[in-house]
């Protein structure tokens, strides 16, 4: 074992990695992170081993969205979920070093786009939105596309999915990857209408590993990741687990 | 019993107190405020200590900024009151339904006679249901699982079904309320009705209802206070209400101080409606024994 | 025979509370029915109104079976009145309410012509000021007069009392009887369960004395309360008296 | 009142029932056999329109596929129960500590003397306070917010500060609930009690609590039944009971099924409580009357 | 004198229930106070047993003011039995145990010592068969002689009784004027508030007649029922008698 995590882990010898309850796809496939299948999945067993676990010795917990951002002492030493790192979970939580960038993408179903709906500002304005609570989501949709109307709030990315099946929302407003993955699979007439560059998100679209405040492992993780990035296995990971962006049309 | 007319007269023939103070009087007087100086002094020592005493337990700072931050408090509440007006109006829609759908399924349940049978048994189900599931189950299953079907908007609106669903779980708990109350008006009541020559129909709607309604006001009031605090539970299938607003503030300054806000929204108008449905309950107690 | 009763059996579970009662009540006669509580009187008075069914025996109202179980008990019941021990008054009506409620509800007759009727009736037995008033606002003996004018204004043909001045104090009673003896002297027909003996001798036409759901001796006042031919009627007069 | 030995005594003195029916018994038995025959008809009728006609309707295989979806049912079902054993483990420990505590507060509430005024006031601002905000609201507040001070672990548990939520919130239910029986027990006791010369200590605990205890476990069960429903909020800071697996299982399935699963879970729980509860209410109004 | 008592004053709110009563009751003595409903009977007794705190004027049991609002009222009680028209009886309790939960609570003599005294009354007044018995497994009758006897073993000078034969049905009211009359015969100093004008004409050594807070007459039973003096005492007699 590395020097460097040793007697910073809540167990000690062990790192207990949370997901979410369930994690999704492409992340992690079929809930099962153990299986080290799925990008999020890979890239904590990449971590634990450049921090001198063996794969045996990786926990597995689940917590969900809301609970992993509480201040406080964590039942984990990092989550991985998705959580886009931002200057004001950054008083609460501690962030690693990203390991993702990802374009926000917008998210819809096939009924809203034969209405009419377009990959324009304009066309977006006049949609019903949702988001999930608690993610940078709904500040990224009053900063990039200023909806005319009320967005509604949910507890997590799959209360949103439901809603949209519901028809009670027109969009909603996710990562990338996972937009991809709600409309290829989650939704069966799923469609993702665009992107956003990701200089316009003003950085809230970079992913890191949550960390309890002041947790000293963070370090060693951040360590762990830039030699991934400049080695090269993050890049390879990513080819491995998440589809290109290619032919979804940028929105102005 | 007294009648209150002999006790009027009795009253009136006696006339105005003596002048000048009895010794009894003299010790009351006395007593009274040496009781409201010991519960004033006593009060006073319990609140110093706490307010000297809980500063200084380690931490309290972070619990102050975490818990009870004032600027906090102050930037939050104009929103939360705004989100606040969204579960009033779920409220003021919801009530009325419920109270109208509830006394339905309680006369329901009363039916008579055997070719009505399959009436009866809806109304039992129905509530045995419905108070047995959760109200956030309810929600769910109804907010997400109908408007799923396929409905056309606006008939899918979140606000629609989840007052359904806030409809379906609390009617059953005010039909049983009502309930109670007409099974609480004594048998005298429907002996003396049917002795005039009354039908069924006839004494429930002139002689039982009546009385029955009026009679479980009070325990209803109850139910419509836990009806307005569970409206909140709508925000977990979309609505942006008060306690959403605060979750969301919540995240946004990794602060509580918006739920603590809520919940002062809450008490402003829960504290004064149970008081006063405690007030009417005791009134009623009263009166019965 | 105004009233007549044949061979009624009346059981609640195990319990049997009529035990093959027979009694004959002439046109304008009174009867009191007088016993220990419990020995019947309350459930024969319900018994003959309809409100509890018989398990056996025969009810004639002049001379036309009432207790067949397929005929419909609610006309029957209008042209007899019961008054009960404890008033049984709505509470939530007025009492010019109360007494008009029935008629209303039943008679096709007009609202006006209703209320004129109800209130003579107020002006004969002297409560015409309290014709506005809440139950709860009169004492036990006014209440219990509106009660007995509540049955008076279906205009009944017979009249059954249970207890009427039991629960009044003891300064009240009179008030109540008093009303009894008008209607007597009316000619109504009545049946009385009582514990009221001083009353019972001086009114009653006929005393039938109950024990345990059974009619042991009946006869005119003076035989019953002067002769009493059973050892537990004599008992129970010693008692009470 | 009839006493029960005077009761006895005369069923005894009468014996057994005729031999043969009555005329009445034979039409009772006329009357009830038609009665079963109207009442299964007319509920098969029905039955049978619920049955042919539902399936008839457009959209319901999407209905049924979405929330009646036999296979997915059986597949949740067990993981579902596995579930509900954490509901019921935080149920089995937070019940009788909100019994004792809400009688602790509910003896506050009551104490004399103007020095144990600051001890009423406490209790009377707990009950204003936690009856008047949501359950949820204090789950969220203090099951995230007092974790986040800092608290290192174990004293951090979400089980832990998730069943101190539910004891504030129920308690102030229970005493509120104790409360009314303390003062449901008539005046005449406390004077008999006085009378013999028993201080007021004594009379409390000798003649009021036991027979106000007793009075209301009837509404006593139902706030227990509620707070077993409320134990499922606890999974909205964490803990995996079974509303926390159903909504995991429902995102993996994209089907509703798993929440029917947990209501029926719930309802075989709840009905059987609360029509025992009910049963106790229905019994003491009979006696009280 | 064994109970004395000057000008007591009671009020609740605006109404005056006791006005300037004066009263000595002699040991051994026993006192009926008739008078209609709402009098005051009730008030007074409770004031003398320090339920009701008077307003004005001093009680003195054995020449010692036991009114004095400083004083600790709980021993006091416990010299004074009090017996209620609604008996009161704990309900959660045998008989055995509403009789001797005062004693073992207050006297500290050994728990079989006070079984062996309760009892010793409980065969004095013919109850040994219900001891173990829940008090509504009792008759009226029955429970009301329960009563008394645990009012009697607190062992108190004297016994105060409101209206003891009320709520009881007319063939039971005997059984409990008969414990009175033992206790009378063995030389209790008593005090009564009765409707049963036959029993306080027989047995009272003095009979009061309270009218709306005062004491309007008072005297030996034999002038106050053959001879009223005032007005209202002949027109109250005359009703109830
Ligand atoms: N609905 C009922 N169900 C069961 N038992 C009943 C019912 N009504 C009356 N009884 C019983 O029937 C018996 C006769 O009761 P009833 O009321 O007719 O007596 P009563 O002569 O009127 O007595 P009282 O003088 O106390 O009014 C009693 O033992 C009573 O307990
Ligand atoms: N606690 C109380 N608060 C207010 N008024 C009261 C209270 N107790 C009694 N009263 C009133 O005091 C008056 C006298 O009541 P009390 O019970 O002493 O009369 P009583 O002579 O015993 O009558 P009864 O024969 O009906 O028992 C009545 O008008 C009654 O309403
Ligand atoms: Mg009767
Ligand atoms: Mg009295």
């Amino acid at each position: 074992q590395d020097v460097c995590a040793t007697g910073k882990t809540i167990t000690a010898g062990s790192l207990t990695v949370a997901t979410g309850n369930p994690a999704y796809f492409p992340w992690v496939i079929d809930n099962d992170p153990s299986s080290g299948k799925g990008f999020e999945a890979a890239v904590a067993y990449e971590i634990a081993t450049r921090m001198g676990f063996a794969a045996e010795k990786v926990i597995w917990t689940a917590t969900s969205f809301d609970q992993a951002i509480q201040p406080g002492a964590k039942e984990f030493d990092l989550n991985l979920q998705q959580y886009s790192i931002s200057a004001e979970r950054d008083q609460t939580v501690d962030f690693s070093a990203p390991y993702y960038t990802a374009a926000p993408a917008v998210v819809v179903r096939q009924p809203v786009v034969d209405a009419g709906a377009t990959a324009t500002a304009s066309s977006l304005k006049g949609l019903k939105w949702g988001a999930a609570a608690g993610t940078t989501a709904l500040a990224l949709i009053d900063a990039l596309i200023g909806p005319e109307s009320e967005v509604m709030l949910y507890d997590d990315t799959a209360d949103v999915t439901e809603a949209m099946k519901a028809n009670q929302i027109d969009a909603t407003l996710v990562d990338l990857p996972t937009a991809l993955y709600l409309a290829a699979a989650v939704l069966d007439d799923g469609v993702v209408l665009g992107q956003f560059p990701s200089d316009a998100t003003g950085g809230l679209d970079q992913f890191g590993a949550v960390f309890a405040d002041g947790n000293p492992l963070r370090d060693c993780v951040n360590e762990a990741i830039s030699a991934m990035v400049s080695d090269g296995t993050l890049a390879k990971i990513e080819t491995e687990w998440l589809e290109g962006a290619t032919g979804v049309p940028m929105i102005q | 019993m007294q009648t209150s007319a002999a006790k009027n007269s009795a009253g009136a023939a006696i006339g105005a107190a003596p002048p000048g103070k009895s010794r009894r009087q003299e010790r009351e007087r006395r007593l009274r405020r040496r009781s409201v100086i010991v519960a004033t002094i006593s009060t006073f020592v319990v609140l110093l200590l706490l307010v000297v005493l809980i500063p200084m337990a380690p931490g309290w700072e972070k619990v102050q900024k975490a818990f009870f931050n004032g600027p906090i408090l102050i930037k939050v509440f104009p929103e939360l009151l705004q989100a606040f007006l969204v579960d009033l109006m779920i409220f003021a829609w919801s009530a009325p339904i419920i109270a109208l759908w509830g006394l339905a399924i309680a006369l329901c349940r009363d039916a008579r006679g055997p070719a009505l049978f399959p009436l009866r048994l809806f109304a039992i189900l129905y509530n045995d249901v419905f108070r047995g599931v959760p109200v956030i189950l309810v929600v769910y299953l109804v907010g997400f699982g109908i408007p799923g079907l396929g409905l056309p908007r606006p008939w899918n609106s979140p606000y629609l079904w989840g007052t359904v669903a806030l409809v379906l779980s609390y009617s059953a708990y005010v039909a049983e309320v009502y309930r109670a109350g007409i099974e609480s008006i004594h048998e005298s009541q429907r002996s003396a009705a049917k002795s005039l020559g009354l039908s069924h129909a006839h004494t429930m709607r002139y002689v039982i209802l009546p009385q029955a309604i009026r009679r479980v006001i009070p325990a209803n009031m109850n139910n419509f206070i836990s009806l307005q605090k569970d409206v909140a539970l709508l925000s977990f299938i979309g609505p942006v209400e008060i306690l959403r607003q605060a979750g969301v503030q919540k995240s946004l300054l990794a602060n509580f101080t918006p739920y603590l806000a809520a919940s002062i929204i809450f008490l402003a108008v829960t504290i004064p409606a149970t008081r006063f449905a405690d007030h009417l309950i005791a009134r009623q107690n009263k009166e019965r024994s | 025979m105004k009233l007549q009763l044949h061979g009624i059996e009346k059981s609640f579970g195990a319990l049997k509370v009529c035990r093959d009662i027979s009694l004959g009540v002439n046109k304008g006669e009174m009867v009191c029915l007088i016993g220990a509580s419990g020995s019947g009187k309350s459930t024969l008075l319900r018994c003959i109104n309809l409100l509890e069914p018989i398990d056996d025996g025969k009810i004639l109202l002049d001379g036309v079976e009432i207790s067949d179980p397929d005929l419909d008990p609610q006309p029957i019941r209008q042209r007899i009145g019961l008054v009960f021990q404890s008033y049984n008054l709505f509470p939530h009506m007025t009492v010019l309410d109360n007494v008009m409620l029935a008629p209303r509800l039943i008679h096709k007759t007009s609202q006006a012509e209703l209320r004129d009727q109800a209130e003579a009736l107020f002006v004969r037995f002297g409560l015409t000021d309290r014709i506005g008033h809440f139950p709860d606002q009169l004492s036990g003996g006014q209440q219990q007069r509106v009660a007995i004018i509540r049955a008076l204004a279906m205009k009944p043909e017979i009249m059954l009392f249970d207890e009427v001045t039991s629960a009044l104090d003891p300064e009240l009673v009179g008030e109540v009887l008093d009303v009894v003896r008008q209607l007597k002297s009316e000619g109504m027909t009545m049946v009385l369960a009582t514990h009221e003996m001083g009353f019972a001798r001086e009114a009653a036409d006929k005393v039938c004395f109950l024990e345990k759901g059974m009619i042991l001796e009946e006869g005119p006042p003076e035989k019953i309360f002067a002769a009493p031919r059973e050892a537990r009627t004599q008992e129970f007069l010693r008692r009470v008296l």
